[in-house]
């Protein structure tokens, strides 16, 4: 069993028009940046793929990655607990002009949909958002005299990971806070595509400290040195980089 | 007395349908002997419940690790690419659809792919363990037992009559005389032993068989 | 012009209430500064919705892990005893009750205990993050704030009109001008400014401020 | 902050008549023989506690362990999946003779059960147990075609947990499939209790292996040559022994 993918491009090839997408990050910290430029990448060449529902935490921030993935087009929904922050010019530009369809969901709630996604939990109840406008629309069941409301899993054709190190049965370990929706959106997802710093053999990371089992993963693409959202932004860095 | 299959040789055939680096679950007891018989060149990861994934073969007497146990509670090694987890991720992989298959045990398969296999009905102890998990979660489920109870009564039925574990979740059972497909609600016949009629073994076997194209030799090696 | 506490003041106060050994969820922004003013001999872990158990204060400039972040993607560091986990661990410790304060910013708290601090309504890009977890969450759910808007008009209300965060789920707000409990739907006035008299207060205050027993003056350093 | 307990006896005074107990282990795997023998000699010397309902996966083997707090008659119901082992003697005696309860649920059920507890989700929809005996008076829902049982939390007022490392604020690691139920168990308690073959200092654990972070656990205490309870009922062992 080799799970290795021989580039970036191959990672990104099963996407196609439409599909459901999860990016794994908060901010910049864990997101797959080599793995969504592949896929612009192959926008630009092939036109494909468009009217992608992207799952992320956040909008994206400067004109890379996820903003970049927006800002070209390829995004017809957005679902997200965060779009706000530094720089989300993309996003909201496209928003205030109806180009692009938000459904906002509580950061909490969002990685319970999803780990429910990946568990086999077609709905569960939250006490998050209830009595508020989020909370419209879906039912509200008491437990115990306290009100919960009901929310439904979310699953993924795709789900783009960035991970630290990989081993080739596709087990992952994650870097400090770079972990966040990673592991959950590995179990969401019918097809798990991660970008690794490396990639060892299989037995070459130990047992008891891989945080996403292999079955969890279809993918992985070696990017030894990932970049940063941050630092790109910081560098004012815009993807592509127009000649 | 009929010819049939060893356990071992039921084991055998149905582990020449696991493809390779699939992810398997066998169920406790007899389930366990398919692991033995995966076939050369294919990679199988064997899943545990209590917490392993890619476990291999038990280790030698006396060399036993009692924190690196199989959901029987025997001994079992690694395998390079193992990963521990807890419980609850264990059973997202199983509900989840993560498991290629699982192969169970069976009292009783129905032909609506009802399967009970934890029961026996009020009398001692109940206990159900990751069955009722497992049997919807795995993208196929299929059963192995001897086609007959011990009594020489049909354990392929109508409608199961013991406590159910799962509706309408086994797709195919690989018995001590056949290979069976359940398909629409309806028992359809694949392999027999090679010496056995139709009608000698729809003769033990409570539903009708449907054959459907040609029915195969079920043919096994000496185990 | 009222005399009134610093932003920094207010995150004192606050803080002076986090007891030894307490799980803290700092809001994003202005809550944030409360870590800077834990009381001497006092250890407090701080919690970011992010992944991270017990981080401590931002790295030197051009120190900065932009992997080591906190919910307001500010760069932070590890204190000796901290953990990493997932978004789903670290919503099951904010949605099952094992922090024990979160203090978060307010548009409006309403006497209930109704707090609104997401949304300013129809106009521009939503985003709620993990506010609305927070206030379900916690086991005790405490507001800084200054007492009124810029324009003035108060923030202690009788309803909100702003989108809510969550309901009857704020039990003290600390203000510019005074600290106030709430309990059983209406504001009860703890402490406030030494030089404010209750009238004036209550002047800015939308619902009424009931006095249940002494009312301390709040004191604070100069910061 | 320093969560160790002084002895076991300290670490396991919390715990009451009538209380709900969990205790983590699969079989004898990663169950916290030490405590519960202190719990023992608790009750030994002073009656108490009793009536306590115990949930954990199997009913315990042998004379040790479970076993042996059941048969002290410490345990009023036992809520498991698997009651039926190699050598469940105590527990089925009792149990036929109608002195202990017992709740039957589905392993992946009670693993989510009481993660659910832990995570404040009051009720879940899973597939486990549809149409079955164990779904009898469960709401059931429809979800894209597709029917599932409505289940509840499970929380306890205390859990008793073994790990492998622990540090002063609780931050525990586990040892292989010891782990099993126990970091679901520590998220699912009111009091988390946890023997530990060793405990060190902040810091001491990094914190990337961390499988259960600190802010789960209010009292560990170290035992390092802990036993199995495999190895003492190959020797026959039954707690407390008879002097």
């Amino acid at each position: 069993m080799d799970k290795t993918a021989a580039d970036l491009a191959t990672a990104v090839a099963g996407i196609e028009d439409g599909m459901t997408v999860m990016i794994g990050g908060f901010g910049g910290a864990g997101s797959p940046i080599e793995l969504i430029h592949a896929l612009i990448d192959r926008f630009l060449a092939t036109g494909k793929p468009s009217g992608l529902t992207v799952i992320n935490n956040n909008a994206g921030n400067g004109h890379v990655g996820l903003a970049a993935l927006i800002e070209a087009g390829m995004v017809r929904k957005l679902i997200c607990s965060f779009p706000r922050s530094a720089d989300p010019v993309v996003f909201t530009e496209l928003y205030q002009a109806g180009r692009i369809e938000l459904e906002l969901v509580p950061q909490g709630t969002l990685a319970e949909r999803i780990r429910a996604g990946g568990a086999g939990i077609p709905a569960f109840y939250t006490p998050t958002s209830f009595g508020t406008d989020l909370a419209k629309g879906k039912p509200v069941e008491e437990f115990e005299g306290r009100s919960y409301v009901r929310e439904r899993w979310l699953k993924a054709d795709v789900a783009l990971v960035k991970a630290e190190a990989a081993d080739t049965h596709g087990n992952l370990t994650y870097r400090a806070a770079a972990r966040n929706f990673n592991p959950l959106m590995c179990m969401a997802a019918a097809e798990t595509v991660v970008q690794a710093s490396r990639i060892v053999p299989a037995g070459g990371i130990d047992p008891e400290i891989v945080i996403t089992p292999g079955i969890f993963v279809q993918k992985v693409v070696a990017v030894p040195h990932p970049q940063q959202e941050e630092d790109l932004n910081l560098a004012n860095a815009i993807y592509p980089e127009v000649a | 007395m009929m010819a049939k299959l060893s356990n071992n040789q039921i084991a055998w055939r149905a582990a020449q349908d696991i493809h390779d680096s699939a992810y398997v679950n066998l169920g406790i007891g007899f389930p366990e002997k398919v692991a033995q018989y995966q076939p050369a060149g294919r990679e199988a990861i064997f899943h545990t419940e209590n917490g392993i994934l890619d476990f291999g073969p038990p280790p030698a007497k006396g060399e036993e690790d009692w924190d690196l146990i199989n959901a029987g509670k025997k001994a079992v090694t690694l395998r390079p690419g193992s990963a521990f987890f807890h419980h609850a991720d264990s059973f997202a992989m199983v509900r989840g659809g993560h498991l290629d298959v699982a192969i169970l045990g069976a009292y009783e398969v129905a032909e609506n792919g009802d399967l009970a296999n934890w029961s026996t009905g009020p009398k001692g102890v109940p206990a159900v363990g990751g069955a009722m998990d497992l049997v919807h979660g795995a993208k196929r489920v299929a059963v192995i037992t001897d086609h007959v109870t011990k009594d020489g009564k049909p354990k392929l039925v109508k409608r199961c009559t013991l406590p159910l574990t799962g509706v309408a979740c086994v797709t195919r059972v690989y018995t001590s005389l056949a290979v069976i497909d359940i398909e629409e609600g309806r028992f359809v016949l694949r392999e027999k032993l090679a010496g056995l009629s139709l009608a000698d073994l729809q003769a033990v076997t409570e539903a009708e068989l449907l054959v459907s194209g040609s029915v195969a030799d079920l043919t096994v090696p000496d185990l």
